[in-house]
Parts: C-alpha cells; sequence; structure tokens
C-alpha cells in the first residue's frame, strides 16, 4: 500500500509534524524500551565484574587497591560522562515507566479518552523527574 | 478471505506476558532505583554492600525474577517490534532465535553474576 | 462481455435487496453500481420502517393508512402487498443482524409517525437506512454475490418493436469508471432498476449527488412509461447550504419557526393557526416559500428555526445530533443562534410505471425502490413508508426476475385499452423530437435497437462517449445542470401554477438545446466524473421534463402537489395516474385509472384531515 | 384564474386568504428577480469584501501529460458562511477546472465517500467546515492509499480488510416466512455496539495508522470494529463469538494494534476505535487463559 507508490510530494513532506500524542508515545516508548534493553546487557556485562571480584582479583583505584568489583563500579561513576549518561537513562527509565502505566490503563480500557493528555503528563513527570534527580546524581562527581 | 491469512499465530499469550512483567517491573525497577540510586549513591557502591544485600535470600530472588521478567519483556519487546515493522519469513525465525539465545545468555550469565554476589558460589 | 441470469442495476436499499432475492431463487446475480453499495442514498434515511408487527396492530391498519396518506392515489393491491409483507421482510433484517432498537423485553421498539393510526415506524436509532443498507451489504457479502462497483450504467439494450409491450431488455451497457472502457452486461433473465430518486433534478435536494435518475431516463427512453412523477415530497426544514435535512423532531419538541421580522409567521399570517409549526409538510413549506416572498426571508432564502427557548438541557438530551448537523454542515451553533431552513426536495412518489411484482411494460425490464412507481406512495407518501416499500418491492422484483412464481399481477402496464389520452396543449414540444441525429453528442440511442441488441447498444454508447471526448469545445454540463435545477426549483417547487409550468418546459427545452453543444473538457478516461456527469445531466433534462408535464397537465390539488389554479383534491376527474412514455422522442401523455378496489375491501376517498 | 376559497383537505386551516386567487407571491419574486430588484448579494458583497478561502488540490492523473507529476493547484473560492471542504472543491469543480476529481455522494456524512486529508489530518470534506481550518487550506487525497487520480484514491485494499472479518451474521438459514419470530436482543447490549455499528467505511482511521500503512495485512481499525460489532452482538452464539475471536487474535489482527489513537481521532463518526481493538484484545486472552 503505502511503499508501493510513491506519492512524491505528499508522502515526503516530513509529514511528522503532523503527528498526534499517541504517535509521538509510540515512538517515545519504543525509543525507551529499546535503550532499557541495550542497558540491561550493558548492565549485566558490568555486573559481571563480580565474578572476578570473588575470584580475588583486584585493581587500582584512585590510587587504592580494591577489589575488581567496586573498582569497576566506582571507576565509571567517577566519570563525569557515565552520571551524564545516567541521568540520561533515568529519564528513559522514568519515561517508559509512566508510559507503560499509562498504555497498561489502555489496555486495561481506563480513561481512555484522556490518553493525550496522560501523555503528556508522562513527558512533564519525566522531565521534572529528571530535573529533580540531578542533584543526587551528579554528588561527588570526579572525586 | 479471512483464509489469507494461513500463519495463524494466536498472538494473545505474549501479549499477555508482556503486560504481566510490565507490571511487575514497575514496582521492582522502582525499587531498584531507589535503592541503589539514593539510599545507597551509586558512585559508593562496594562489593561487599552487594553481597550483604544479596545474601538475603528474599532480595536475591526478586533480583533474579527482575531480571527474567526484565529479559524477558525487553527481548519479547524487541521482537515484536522488528515483527510489526513487518519482518517475516526466514529472518522473523533467525531474529527470534538470535533474540532467544541472546535472552537466554543473559539471564544465565545474570543468574550466575547474583550466585556469586550471594555466595553461594 | 459480461453476462449474469439476473442483473441489478443499483445497490441502495431495493437493489440489494432485490440482488438477495434473485440469488435466494438460484438465479446468478450480479450488481451493478456507480457507487459502491455502502455509499447508496439509503444511508441517509433515518426514521424507520413502517410494519404492522405487534400484537393490536394489523397490516389492514398499514393499508388504509397508506391509501389515505396518498390521497387515493395509490394502488390498492400494491399498498396490501406492501402492508402484508413489511413485516416479515422487517424481521428478515433482523435475522440478519439489523441493529434495531430495542425495549426493555428484548422486542424491537416501534415509535408513532405522522400519518398513522398505530406506532408501527420500527427504528434503529436516528440512522436506520444506514443500518439497513449495512445489514444487506453484509448479506451480499456473505452470499459472494458479485458486485461491479463504481460501474456506471449508461442505457439499456432492448429490442425495438414498434409497441414497447412487445419489446425485451437483453441487458445493459456500463461504463468502467475506473478505466473508461464501455462494456455490455448480458442478462438472461432480467434487468432490475433500482437506481433510486432523481432529486438532482431540483436545485435545493435532500437527497445525494448520485440521485440522477438514471434508471428512469433509461426506463423512459426504452419505452417504459414513467407514473405520476408530477408528486414529489418536499421537506419543510433542510439547511440551505446543503440541502441536509433537519428532522421534524425539532418541531415536535416546541422548535419555533421566525421570518427575518423576527414572527412567529405561522401563526402571525395564518397559515396554520392550530397547529403552528406541527402542520403537515407541506402546509409548513408552502408558509416558508410565501415568507420569503414577501420579502420576510433572511436573505432573502430562508427563514429561521429556532430551539435555544428549549433549553441547553432538553436539546442536549433530545435534539443532540440536530446540534451537530447544524455545526457541521451549517456551522451555525444551535444553541446560541436559529438554525436556517428553507423547503428542499425530498422524495418522489412517481417513477418507472411497474406491477406488483416490479415488472414493466418490457418484458425482462423491472424497477424496484424510489425510481419504481408500483403505487404504493400515489399523491403523497408517509413517513416511514419508503423502507419497507425497499425491501419488499425489491424482494418480489428480485425473485420475480428470477423465475419465482408470484402470481398474476392486477396492475397493469403500458400503453393498453384501459387508459385515456390526455389532449393538453403544451408550450413547447418535449423529447428529443427534431434534436437527436445519430451523430449529435446529445443523441444516446434514446430509440431502441434493431437485432442483436447487446452488440448494437454497446456500440452505440462507445461512439457516443467518444464524440463526448472528441468534441473540445461547447458548453459544460454543469452550466446546463445549474440552469435545469434552477427552473424546476423556481417553478415547479411547492408553489406551481400553469404559467410558472410552462415557463419551466421551455427552458428544459433550452436546456435540451444546449446540450447538443455540451462537451467534456476532461481528456482523461480514468475516472471521468466530467463525462459521467455530462450523461446524468442528459437524463436529469428527461426526468426533469416529465415532471414538469405532469404538473402541467394535472390541474388539482392533490397530496403533494399544489395547482394555484384549481386548488381542491377533484376526485371527480382526477382518480388516475399520469403516465408519460417517450414514445422515440416524441412524448405522449396518458392516464390510467387508479385502482381503489383491495382484496377484501374498497378505499373509498375521504377528506385527508389528521 | 378561480377566486374561490375552498378548503384544501388536508389541512388543519386556512392559509392567509390574501394569497390565493392573485398572482402568486412567488411569481412576483420572480418577476423582481428578473428585473433586478432583488439583488443577489450574497455573491457581489463576498467578492467586494474580497472573501474567498484560499485552498491547495493535490492534482494528479497517471493518463494526462501535465498532470504526471503530482502537483498542488491553487483555487480562490468565494466564501459562504457554513461553506465545507466538499463545497468549496465543488465549486473549484464547476466553476474553474470541470476536471477536478472526488468521490462524493451524500454530502452530509453517511456515505463515506470524501474523505481527504486536509491540513494534515484525514476528515470528511462534507462534515469539516471551512471556517475551522487555517488558510491555505491543503486537500490531498488519503495517505497510504494508492492515488488513482486527484483525490480519489485506490479503495480495494481497505474492502478487502473489511470482508476479510466475516462481517455479517452467521446463523446459517433464516427462518421460514411463516415462523420469523423476532431474536432478543437487550437495550444495553444494543447500546454496546452503537457506536461500533455507525462506521460509514470511510476508510479515514486506516488512513491515519502508522501500523497500516507499515503493514499492508494488518486488518486495521474499520474491520476490526466491524468484526466487534458482531462479536459483541449476544443474538450471535458463543461458538460464532470464538471464531470471530480466531479470526481477529490471528498475527495481523488486532495484536498489530499499538493503541496509537490516531484512527479513533480522526474517525468522524466518533467511534471509540481502540478502545474497542483493545476490549477485543482482552476478550481474546480471556479466551485463552481459559485453557490453561
Ligand atoms: C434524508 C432522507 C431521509 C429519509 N428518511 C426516510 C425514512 O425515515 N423512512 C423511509 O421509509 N424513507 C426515508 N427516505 C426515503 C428513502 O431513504 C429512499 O427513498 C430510499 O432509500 C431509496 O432507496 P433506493 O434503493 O431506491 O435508492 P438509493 O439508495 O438511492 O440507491 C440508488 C443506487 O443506484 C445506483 N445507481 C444510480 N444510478 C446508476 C447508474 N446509472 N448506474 C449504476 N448504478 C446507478 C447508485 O449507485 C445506488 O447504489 C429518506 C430519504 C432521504 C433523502
Ligand atoms: C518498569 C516498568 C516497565 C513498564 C511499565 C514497561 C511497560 C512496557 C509496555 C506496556 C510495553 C509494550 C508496549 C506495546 O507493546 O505496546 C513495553 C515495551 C518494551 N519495554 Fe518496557 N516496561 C518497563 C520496563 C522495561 C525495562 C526494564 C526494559 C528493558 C529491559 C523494557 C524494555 C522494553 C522494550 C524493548 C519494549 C519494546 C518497545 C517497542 O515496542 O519497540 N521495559 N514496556
Ligand atoms: S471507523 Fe470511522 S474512520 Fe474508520 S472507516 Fe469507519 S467511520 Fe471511517
Ligand atoms: S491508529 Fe492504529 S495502532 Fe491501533 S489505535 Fe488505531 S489501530
Ligand atoms: S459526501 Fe457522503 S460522507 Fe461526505
Amino acid at each position: 500500500m503505502s511503499q508501493s507508490y510513491n506519492r512524491g510530494l505528499i508522502e515526503d513532506f516530513g509529514r511528522w509534524k503532523e503527528f498526534s500524542a499517541g504517535m509521538w508515545a509510540w515512538i517515545f516508548h519504543k525509543f525507551t524500551g529499546w535503550m532499557l534493553i541495550g542497558y540491561l546487557f550493558t548492565h549485566i556485562a558490568v555486573l559481571s565484574s563480580a565474578i572476578a571480584a570473588a575470584d580475588g582479583q583486584t585493581m587500582m583505584l584512585a590510587g587504592e587497591q580494591v577489589d575488581a568489583y567496586t573498582g569497576t563500579l566506582q571507576g565509571l561513576e567517577s566519570l563525569f560522562i557515565v552520571r551524564v549518561l545516567e541521568v540520561g537513562l533515568l529519564a528513559v527509565a522514568v519515561f517508559h515507566i509512566l508510559n507503560g502505566i499509562r498504555l497498561l490503563m489502555v489496555d486495561l480500557g481506563v480513561g481512555l479518552t484522556a490518553q493525550d493528555k496522560s501523555f503528556y503528563a508522562s513527558l512533564v513527570l519525566t522531565g521534572v523527574i529528571t530535573v529533580a534527580s540531578v542533584p543526587t546524581f551528579m554528588a561527588g562527581v570526579g572525586l | 478471505m479471512a483464509e489469507r491469512y494461513s500463519s495463524f499465530t494466536p498472538g494473545g499469550t505474549a501479549w499477555f506476558l508482556q503486560r504481566v512483567t510490565a507490571a511487575f517491573l514497575i514496582v521492582v525497577l522502582a525499587f531498584h532505583f531507589f535503592l541503589l540510586h539514593f539510599v545507597n549513591h551509586a558512585s559508593e557502591i562496594t562489593f561487599a554492600g552487594t553481597q550483604a544485600r544479596m545474601e538475603n535470600i528474599g532480595y536475591f530472588l526478586t533480583m533474579v525474577l527482575f531480571l527474567i521478567a526484565g529479559a524477558f519483556h525487553g527481548v519479547n519487546g524487541v521482537y515484536n517490534a522488528l515483527v510489526n515493522q513487518g519482518l517475516s519469513g526466514t529472518p522473523k525465525k533467525v531474529v527470534l532465535a538470535v533474540l532467544t539465545i541472546a535472552g537466554a545468555l543473559l539471564i544465565f550469565q545474570g543468574i550466575w553474576v547474583a550466585l556469586v554476589m550471594s555466595g553461594m558460589i | 462481455m459480461y453476462e449474469h441470469d439476473v442483473l441489478v442495476v443499483g445497490a441502495g436499499g431495493a437493489g440489494l435487496r432485490a440482488a438477495i432475492a434473485a440469488h435466494e431463487a438460484g438465479a446468478d446475480t450480479a450488481i451493478v453500481s456507480k457507487l459502491h453499495p455502502v455509499r447508496s442514498h439509503t444511508g441517509a434515511a433515518e426514521g424507520g420502517i413502517n410494519a404492522a408487527l405487534q400484537e393490536g396492530d394489523d397490516w389492514e391498519l398499514h393499508a388504509y393508512d397508506t391509501m389515505k396518506g396518498s390521497d387515493y392515489l395509490a394502488d390498492a393491491p400494491a399498498v396490501e402487498t406492501l402492508a402484508q409483507d413489511a413485516p416479515e421482510d422487517t424481521m428478515r433484517l433482523e435475522h440478519w443482524g439489523m441493529p434495531f432498537s430495542r425495549e426493555e423485553d428484548g422486542r424491537v421498539s416501534q415509535r408513532p409517525f405522522g400519518g398513522l393510526s398505530y406506532p408501527r415506524t420500527t427504528y434503529a436509532g436516528a440512522e436506520t437506512g444506514h443500518h439497513l443498507l449495512h445489514t444487506m451489504y453484509e448479506q451480499v457479502v456473505k452470499r459472494g454475490i458479485q458486485v461491479y462497483d463504481e460501474w456506471y450504467v449508461m442505457n439499456l439494450a432492448t429490442t425495438d418493436e414498434e409497441d414497447p409491450n412487445d419489446r425485451q431488455c437483453e441487458g445493459i451497457v456500463a461504463y468502467d469508471v475506473q478505466t473508461g472502457t464501455v462494456e455490455g452486461f448480458k442478462a438472461n433473465q432480467g434487468v432490475i432498476l433500482a437506481t433510486g430518486g432523481p432529486g438532482q433534478a431540483f436545485d435545493h435536494t435532500t437527497n445525494a449527488v448520485s440521485c440522477t435518475g438514471d434508471g428512469h431516463a433509461m426506463a423512459y427512453r426504452a419505452g417504459a412509461p414513467l407514473e405520476d412523477m408530477e408528486f414529489i415530497q418536499f421537506h419543510p426544514t433542510s439547511l440551505p447550504s446543503t440541502g441536509v435535512l433537519i428532522s421534524e423532531g425539532v418541531r415536535g419538541e416546541g422548535g419555533i419557526l421566525y421570518n427575518n421580522e423576527g414572527e412567529r409567521f405561522m401563526f402571525e399570517y395564518g397559515y396554520a393557526n392550530n397547529s403552528g409549526e406541527l402542520a403537515s409538510r407541506d402546509v409548513v413549506a408552502r408558509a416558508e416559500l410565501d415568507e420569503v416572498a414577501e420579502g420576510r426571508g433572511v436573505k432573502d432564502e430562508y427563514v429561521h428555526l429556532d430551539m435555544r427557548h428549549l433549553g441547553e438541557e432538553r436539546i442536549l438530551d433530545r435534539l443532540e445530533n440536530i446540534l451537530h448537523l447544524a455545526e457541521d454542515f451549517e456551522g451555525v451553533d444551535g444553541l446560541v443562534e436559529p438554525m436556517p431552513v428553507k423547503p428542499g426536495q425530498h422524495y418522489a412518489m412517481g417513477g418507472i410505471e411497474v406491477d406488483e411484482n416490479g415488472q414493466t411494460c418490457i418484458d425482462g425490464l423491472y424497477a424496484a425502490g424510489e425510481c419504481a412507481c408500483v403505487s404504493v406512495h400515489g399523491g403523497n407518501r408517509l413517513g416511514g413508508n419508503a423502507l419497507p416499500e425497499l425491501i419488499v418491492f425489491g424482494k418480489r422484483a428480485g425473485a420475480h426476475a428470477a423465475g419465482d412464481d408470484l402470481g398474476e399481477p392486477e396492475i397493469r402496464t403500458g400503453y393498453g385499452d384501459d387508459v385515456e389520452d390526455d389532449d393538453t396543449e403544451l408550450p413547447v414540444a418535449p423529447g428529443a423530437s427534431g434534436l437527436d441525429s445519430a451523430d449529435s453528442v446529445a443523441a444516446d440511442g434514446g430509440v431502441a435497437a434493431e437485432t442483436g441488441t447487446l452488440e448494437q447498444a454497446v456500440e452505440r454508447e462507445r461512439a457516443r462517449v467518444d464524440r463526448l471526448m472528441d468534441k473540445d469545445s461547447g458548453v459544460q454540463h454543469a452550466e446546463i445542470r445549474a440552469k435545469l435545477q434552477n427552473a424546476m426549483t423556481d417553478y415547479v417547487n411547492v408553489f406551481r401554477n400553469e404559467e410558472g409550468i410552462e415557463k419551466a418546459l421551455e427552458i428544459i427545452r433550452e436546456c435540451r438545446e444546449e446540450y447538443q453543444d455540451v462537451y467534456v473538457d476532461d481528456p482523461s478516461t480514468t475516472f471521468n466524473t466530467d463525462l459521467q456527469q455530462t450523461i446524468e445531466t442528459r437524463n436529469l433534462i428527461d426526468v426533469a421534463e416529465t415532471i414538469a408535464l405532469g404538473a402541467l397537465v394535472r390541474n388539482e390539488f392533490r397530496g403533494a402537489h399544489w395547482r394555484q389554479e384549481n386548488q381542491v383534491r377533484d376526485d371527480e376527474n382526477w382518480l388516475k395516474h399520469t403516465l408519460v412514455s417517450w414514445d422515440d422522442g416524441e412524448p405522449s401523455i396518458f392516464y390510467r385509472p387508479v385502482i381503489l378496489e383491495g382484496e377484501e375491501k374498497t378505499y373509498e376517498p375521504k377528506v385527508r384531515s389528521y | 384564474m378561480s377566486t374561490q376559497q375552498q378548503e384544501p383537505e388536508s389541512q388543519e386551516s386556512p392559509q392567509d386568504p390574501e394569497m390565493k386567487g392573485t398572482e402568486s407571491p412567488q411569481q412576483r419574486r420572480l418577476k423582481e428577480k428578473e428585473e433586478g430588484m432583488v439583488d443577489e448579494h450574497a455573491e457581489e458583497e463576498a467578492e467586494a469584501a474580497g472573501e474567498t478561502v484560499h485552498i491547495k488540490v493535490f492534482r494528479y492523473d497517471p493518463e494526462v501529460a501535465d498532470k504526471q507529476e503530482p502537483r498542488f493547484d491553487d483555487f480562490h473560492v468565494p466564501f459562504e458562511k457554513g461553506m465545507t471542504v466538499l463545497d468549496a472543491v465543488m465549486y473549484a469543480r464547476d466553476e474553474f477546472d470541470s476536471s477536478l476529481t472526488f468521490r462524493h455522494s451524500c454530502r452530509q456524512a453517511v456515505c463515506g465517500s470524501d474523505a481527504f486529508f486536509v491540513n494534515g489530518s484525514q476528515m470528511l470534506g462534507c462534515k469539516t467546515q471551512l471556517s475551522e481550518l487555517e488558510q491555505p487550506v491543503r486537500i490531498e487525497p488519503l495517505p497510504h492509499q494508492e492515488v488513482v487520480k486527484d483525490l480519489v484514491v485506490d479503495m480495494d485494499h481497505f474492502y478487502d480488510q473489511m470482508h476479510a472479518v466475516e462481517p455479517y451474521f452467521q446463523d446459517e438459514d433464516t427462518p421460514a416466512a411463516s415462523d420469523l419470530e423476532e431474536q432478543r436482543q437487550s437495550p444495553e447490549n444494543r447500546e454496546k455496539i452503537k457506536m461500533s455499528s455507525r462506521c460509514i467505511w470511510c476508510g479515514a482511521c486506516m488512513s491515519s495508522c502508522n501500523i497500516a500503512a507499515g503493514d499492508n495485512e494488518y486488518l486495521g481499525p474499520a474491520a476490526i470494529n466491524k468484526a466487534y460489532k458482531f462479536a459483541m452482538d449476544d443474538r450471535e452464539s458463543e461458538e460464532i463469538k470464538e471464531h470471530r475471536l480466531r479470526i481477529l487474535e490471528q498475527e495481523h489482527g488486532v495484536w498489530r494494534c499499538q493503541t496509537q489513537f490516531s484512527c479513533t481521532e480522526v474517525c468522524p463518526k466518533d467511534i471509540p476505535l481502540t478502545e474497542h481493538i483493545q476490549e477485543l484484545k482482552r476478550e481474546a486472552v480471556k479466551k485463552n487463559l481459559k485453557f490453561w
């Protein structure tokens, strides 16, 4: 249908400008979902340093000899960029959770008429929570 | 006419599980975040601290379930997204296999790590 | 070339029902329609279906009400058939899943309607026609009946015997709108016309743009007479810009009509001192036009229908859909402003003359629905009587065409020994006489073909399309159509007098002459609606002419037909149907007595007062 | 002419006696019109005030040389209060370019022929007031369907999907005429299917759905809604309902819906499509759970 025929003007008009709330919600949810599963893989990889730590491996962190697990984690945490990424992850997770709740409500047939409002609410809340947690996340960076 | 859809696959179960895991994840993910970012700051995590928490069997089981649910939810989500995008035929089977293996490995690795942390192995 | 046993032209309520019946009778049936079935105008009907379903009600009462409503111009055998079959056919719709409104005990609801002695109007919300149409289309899908949609039927293929009663219809010629090809469809057993009303003959109508009287015109030119065409129902409250209907419900709830001076004219000027706004449709319609003519209309066009005083709560509760209609189609908020309304053409009581089995005088040619006139509506249709006509006579036509034995009809058709000729002098020669030569663009094979009918008919229609497409200057159909529609609305509207109708006939003649020079601007063969509408306009000219002719000769006031010169019902002279037949381009008018004898009783004309 | 005052039988009360016998008021009006006494101000006023609407209409015709490359044509249509998008394109066709092609019929939102893409959203031309739109008004054929010509799109795929859900009552035979007893249905049940039964097959929802655009086999909101109407109707038996659910829960059925809501937003009949789709998903899950 859509792909079989190029409508020139009509189909490549940058139609995203005309997207409605539900469409954006769908796109954001997808995007955040992929980020999260990507992170889950990374997360387990990083945590795997526990295996080495249990083996008794150690490493140097800020001039101290610590176990591999503590070293890896705290080492990462000391990087400014990691902290920024963490805030990003928080935003992504919070949006995914809030919109996920919205979707679950939709699935249960609750509050369907407010679906666009609840999407905007998810966005705003995500923003607020993210900003509010910046101090906590950024505390002691570069220690 | 309905016969056109020969690849008859009732998708209800996966859809349902996606919702169930989501509901579970809301709770544990919030708990997880709170515990490891606000109660214990991420930058102050140590092996000892982790071990201490993991030795609690309840916490351990929660984390394992969290992992399984998350892995299923994420991998199934990715798979659904691809299928919705028009993935079909052999590529679809391949993707399903790859994702299943990746998911299984993730869970396997995660449980191993958790067992190590808890000191059980 | 396509071939089927029964071909149904048109896929509104009548066409779909006919197709189902023919299919059930075992015929290989196909539907050819210029619109996809669900687009048909049956979907616009709101009110309901009259059928004597409940205990305490009786088909005889329904028949009586209908005869009375028709102002004794309906044929009793047809009316009785309608009343007898309506309950069964309505129930069949229920079994096909039609979502009728329900009572607490789970039975279908019925409500009272104007002119009925018992509340027997079965309905499905405010969208009865929509549900009827969709339910029947569903059954067509279920049965796998072939539908050729967006095929415009251009003409019939009939043999050319001298007397139309001896002619035979062999098939149809249709134009594939999507691709522009002209093809023949052979009908082994019969062709059923179910093309709906001719509302587009008027400038202002509640009918769809597709209601162009194609079936009327095709049957007429093939030799089947058109009956009682002068009887046109006008609805007093339609929105001025689109013709969308504002239902009687507003006045029923207490809505008031005002002129531009804010006067409640129904009382102020004594149009109806007792019932005011609730007077019958024709009275209110005439009153509105009088107001406008006296210079008291708003913008010299319409009057105001005000419901604001009913209060927001009551309006929202009972008339919410009216608010939406006014808002969507007229841009008026009924809660803060009065709504503009004016009379609009609504329904054609007349049509192609058929008997109770739906058959015309031409062998193998049937008609059903609004395009046909079995004569159940006579001089005026009762609300809720058109939809049962679709299902009852649609079914009968389908079954009969497919070979079912429905018994001998009592109604006679065509020119015969029981008719009386008319000798009214006409202001202009009607019909194609002296105009259509075989190679003019307007020539359309109105004259029946010689032999090998269908092939020839196809060739003729192909040539017609070629001629229209080849010509590259002249007048466009839109101009002619507008002129025709204005003439009809100006002179053959609710008010009719001799002078005006003669004027209309002259203008129609002018339109016909101008049409000789018509051309199609769009050179494309893909979805060429320009061409289609050009052909439709030709049909409208023929149909409008028959309406005007009927209106001219019938010098009395009966049902919806009002004549200034003689504002009384004249049973002495006019208990007869007007028939106009094409006669190879030189229309003639004759009359056939109305049948008032029913199965068991005779319906004596009585004063029609409610 | 007769000046006799006879009472027309069908009326409740006599009409204004002045009207009768003499020249009919309508005649007078017509005469005046001819003599130019009644000016046709509406049009003139509009022109004088320059009240026109600017519409940009998509044009394409595979056959006509200068229309093979899709383009937009500009029309300036005199504006009148109450004018709809359909009125504007009809005016443009009748007055400016008779080759301008679009489907339309009822002009009252019941036939579903004139769903267009107006200023970036699917709507019925006849049900959309021009005054509510930003100018210039851009009118295009429905997206995600092949364009046949100008505003006409190929609806076949839409019809196929509608037919794919077996959209008809399943009872094998209707009973003989003699024992056509009505089937009972509670008013509540009728109310439940009310909204779903209003669909006019305009295709706006299908055109607005991203998922349907990406997956040709997806049944789409309209067809699912059609199936809902039958699945929820108590007059059909449980087995048939299960059969219907089985059609709906196949891969390209309800599960494809990602609850984007755009279908619900554009539906001119205000059918809560997403809600109906979601309810069917739950019904399907419930049915599956039973077998665990
Ligand atoms: C606003 C409104 C409200 C109404 N309300 C009621 C009511 O409450 N109760 C009631 O009983 N009646 C009502 N009526 C009257 C009733 O709806 C109509 O008389 C009836 O629907 C006509 O049905 P039909 O099948 O004859 O024609 P239509 O439904 O008009 O169908 C005509 C068919 O013929 C096809 N066609 C036409 N020309 C051609 C051609 N040349 N080639 C191929 N196909 C062609 C069209 O595509 C269409 O499918 C109402 C009418 C209107 C306008
Ligand atoms: C915490 C609570 C969470 C909730 C409420 C939630 C909710 C949801 C829901 C309802 C969907 C289905 C969307 C649909 O099919 O329409 C979904 C999809 C998805 N989720 Fe989650 N989720 C959560 C956590 C997570 C986590 C932790 C991950 C990562 C591991 C994740 C990854 C995904 C992915 C990849 C998708 C697929 C997105 C897509 O459609 O492309 N989710 N989520
Ligand atoms: S569901 Fe609504 S938008 Fe979709 S086809 Fe039906 S009426 Fe049109
Ligand atoms: S827009 Fe499409 S995704 Fe679902 S809610 Fe409507 S069908
Ligand atoms: S013209 Fe019929 S829906 Fe708009």
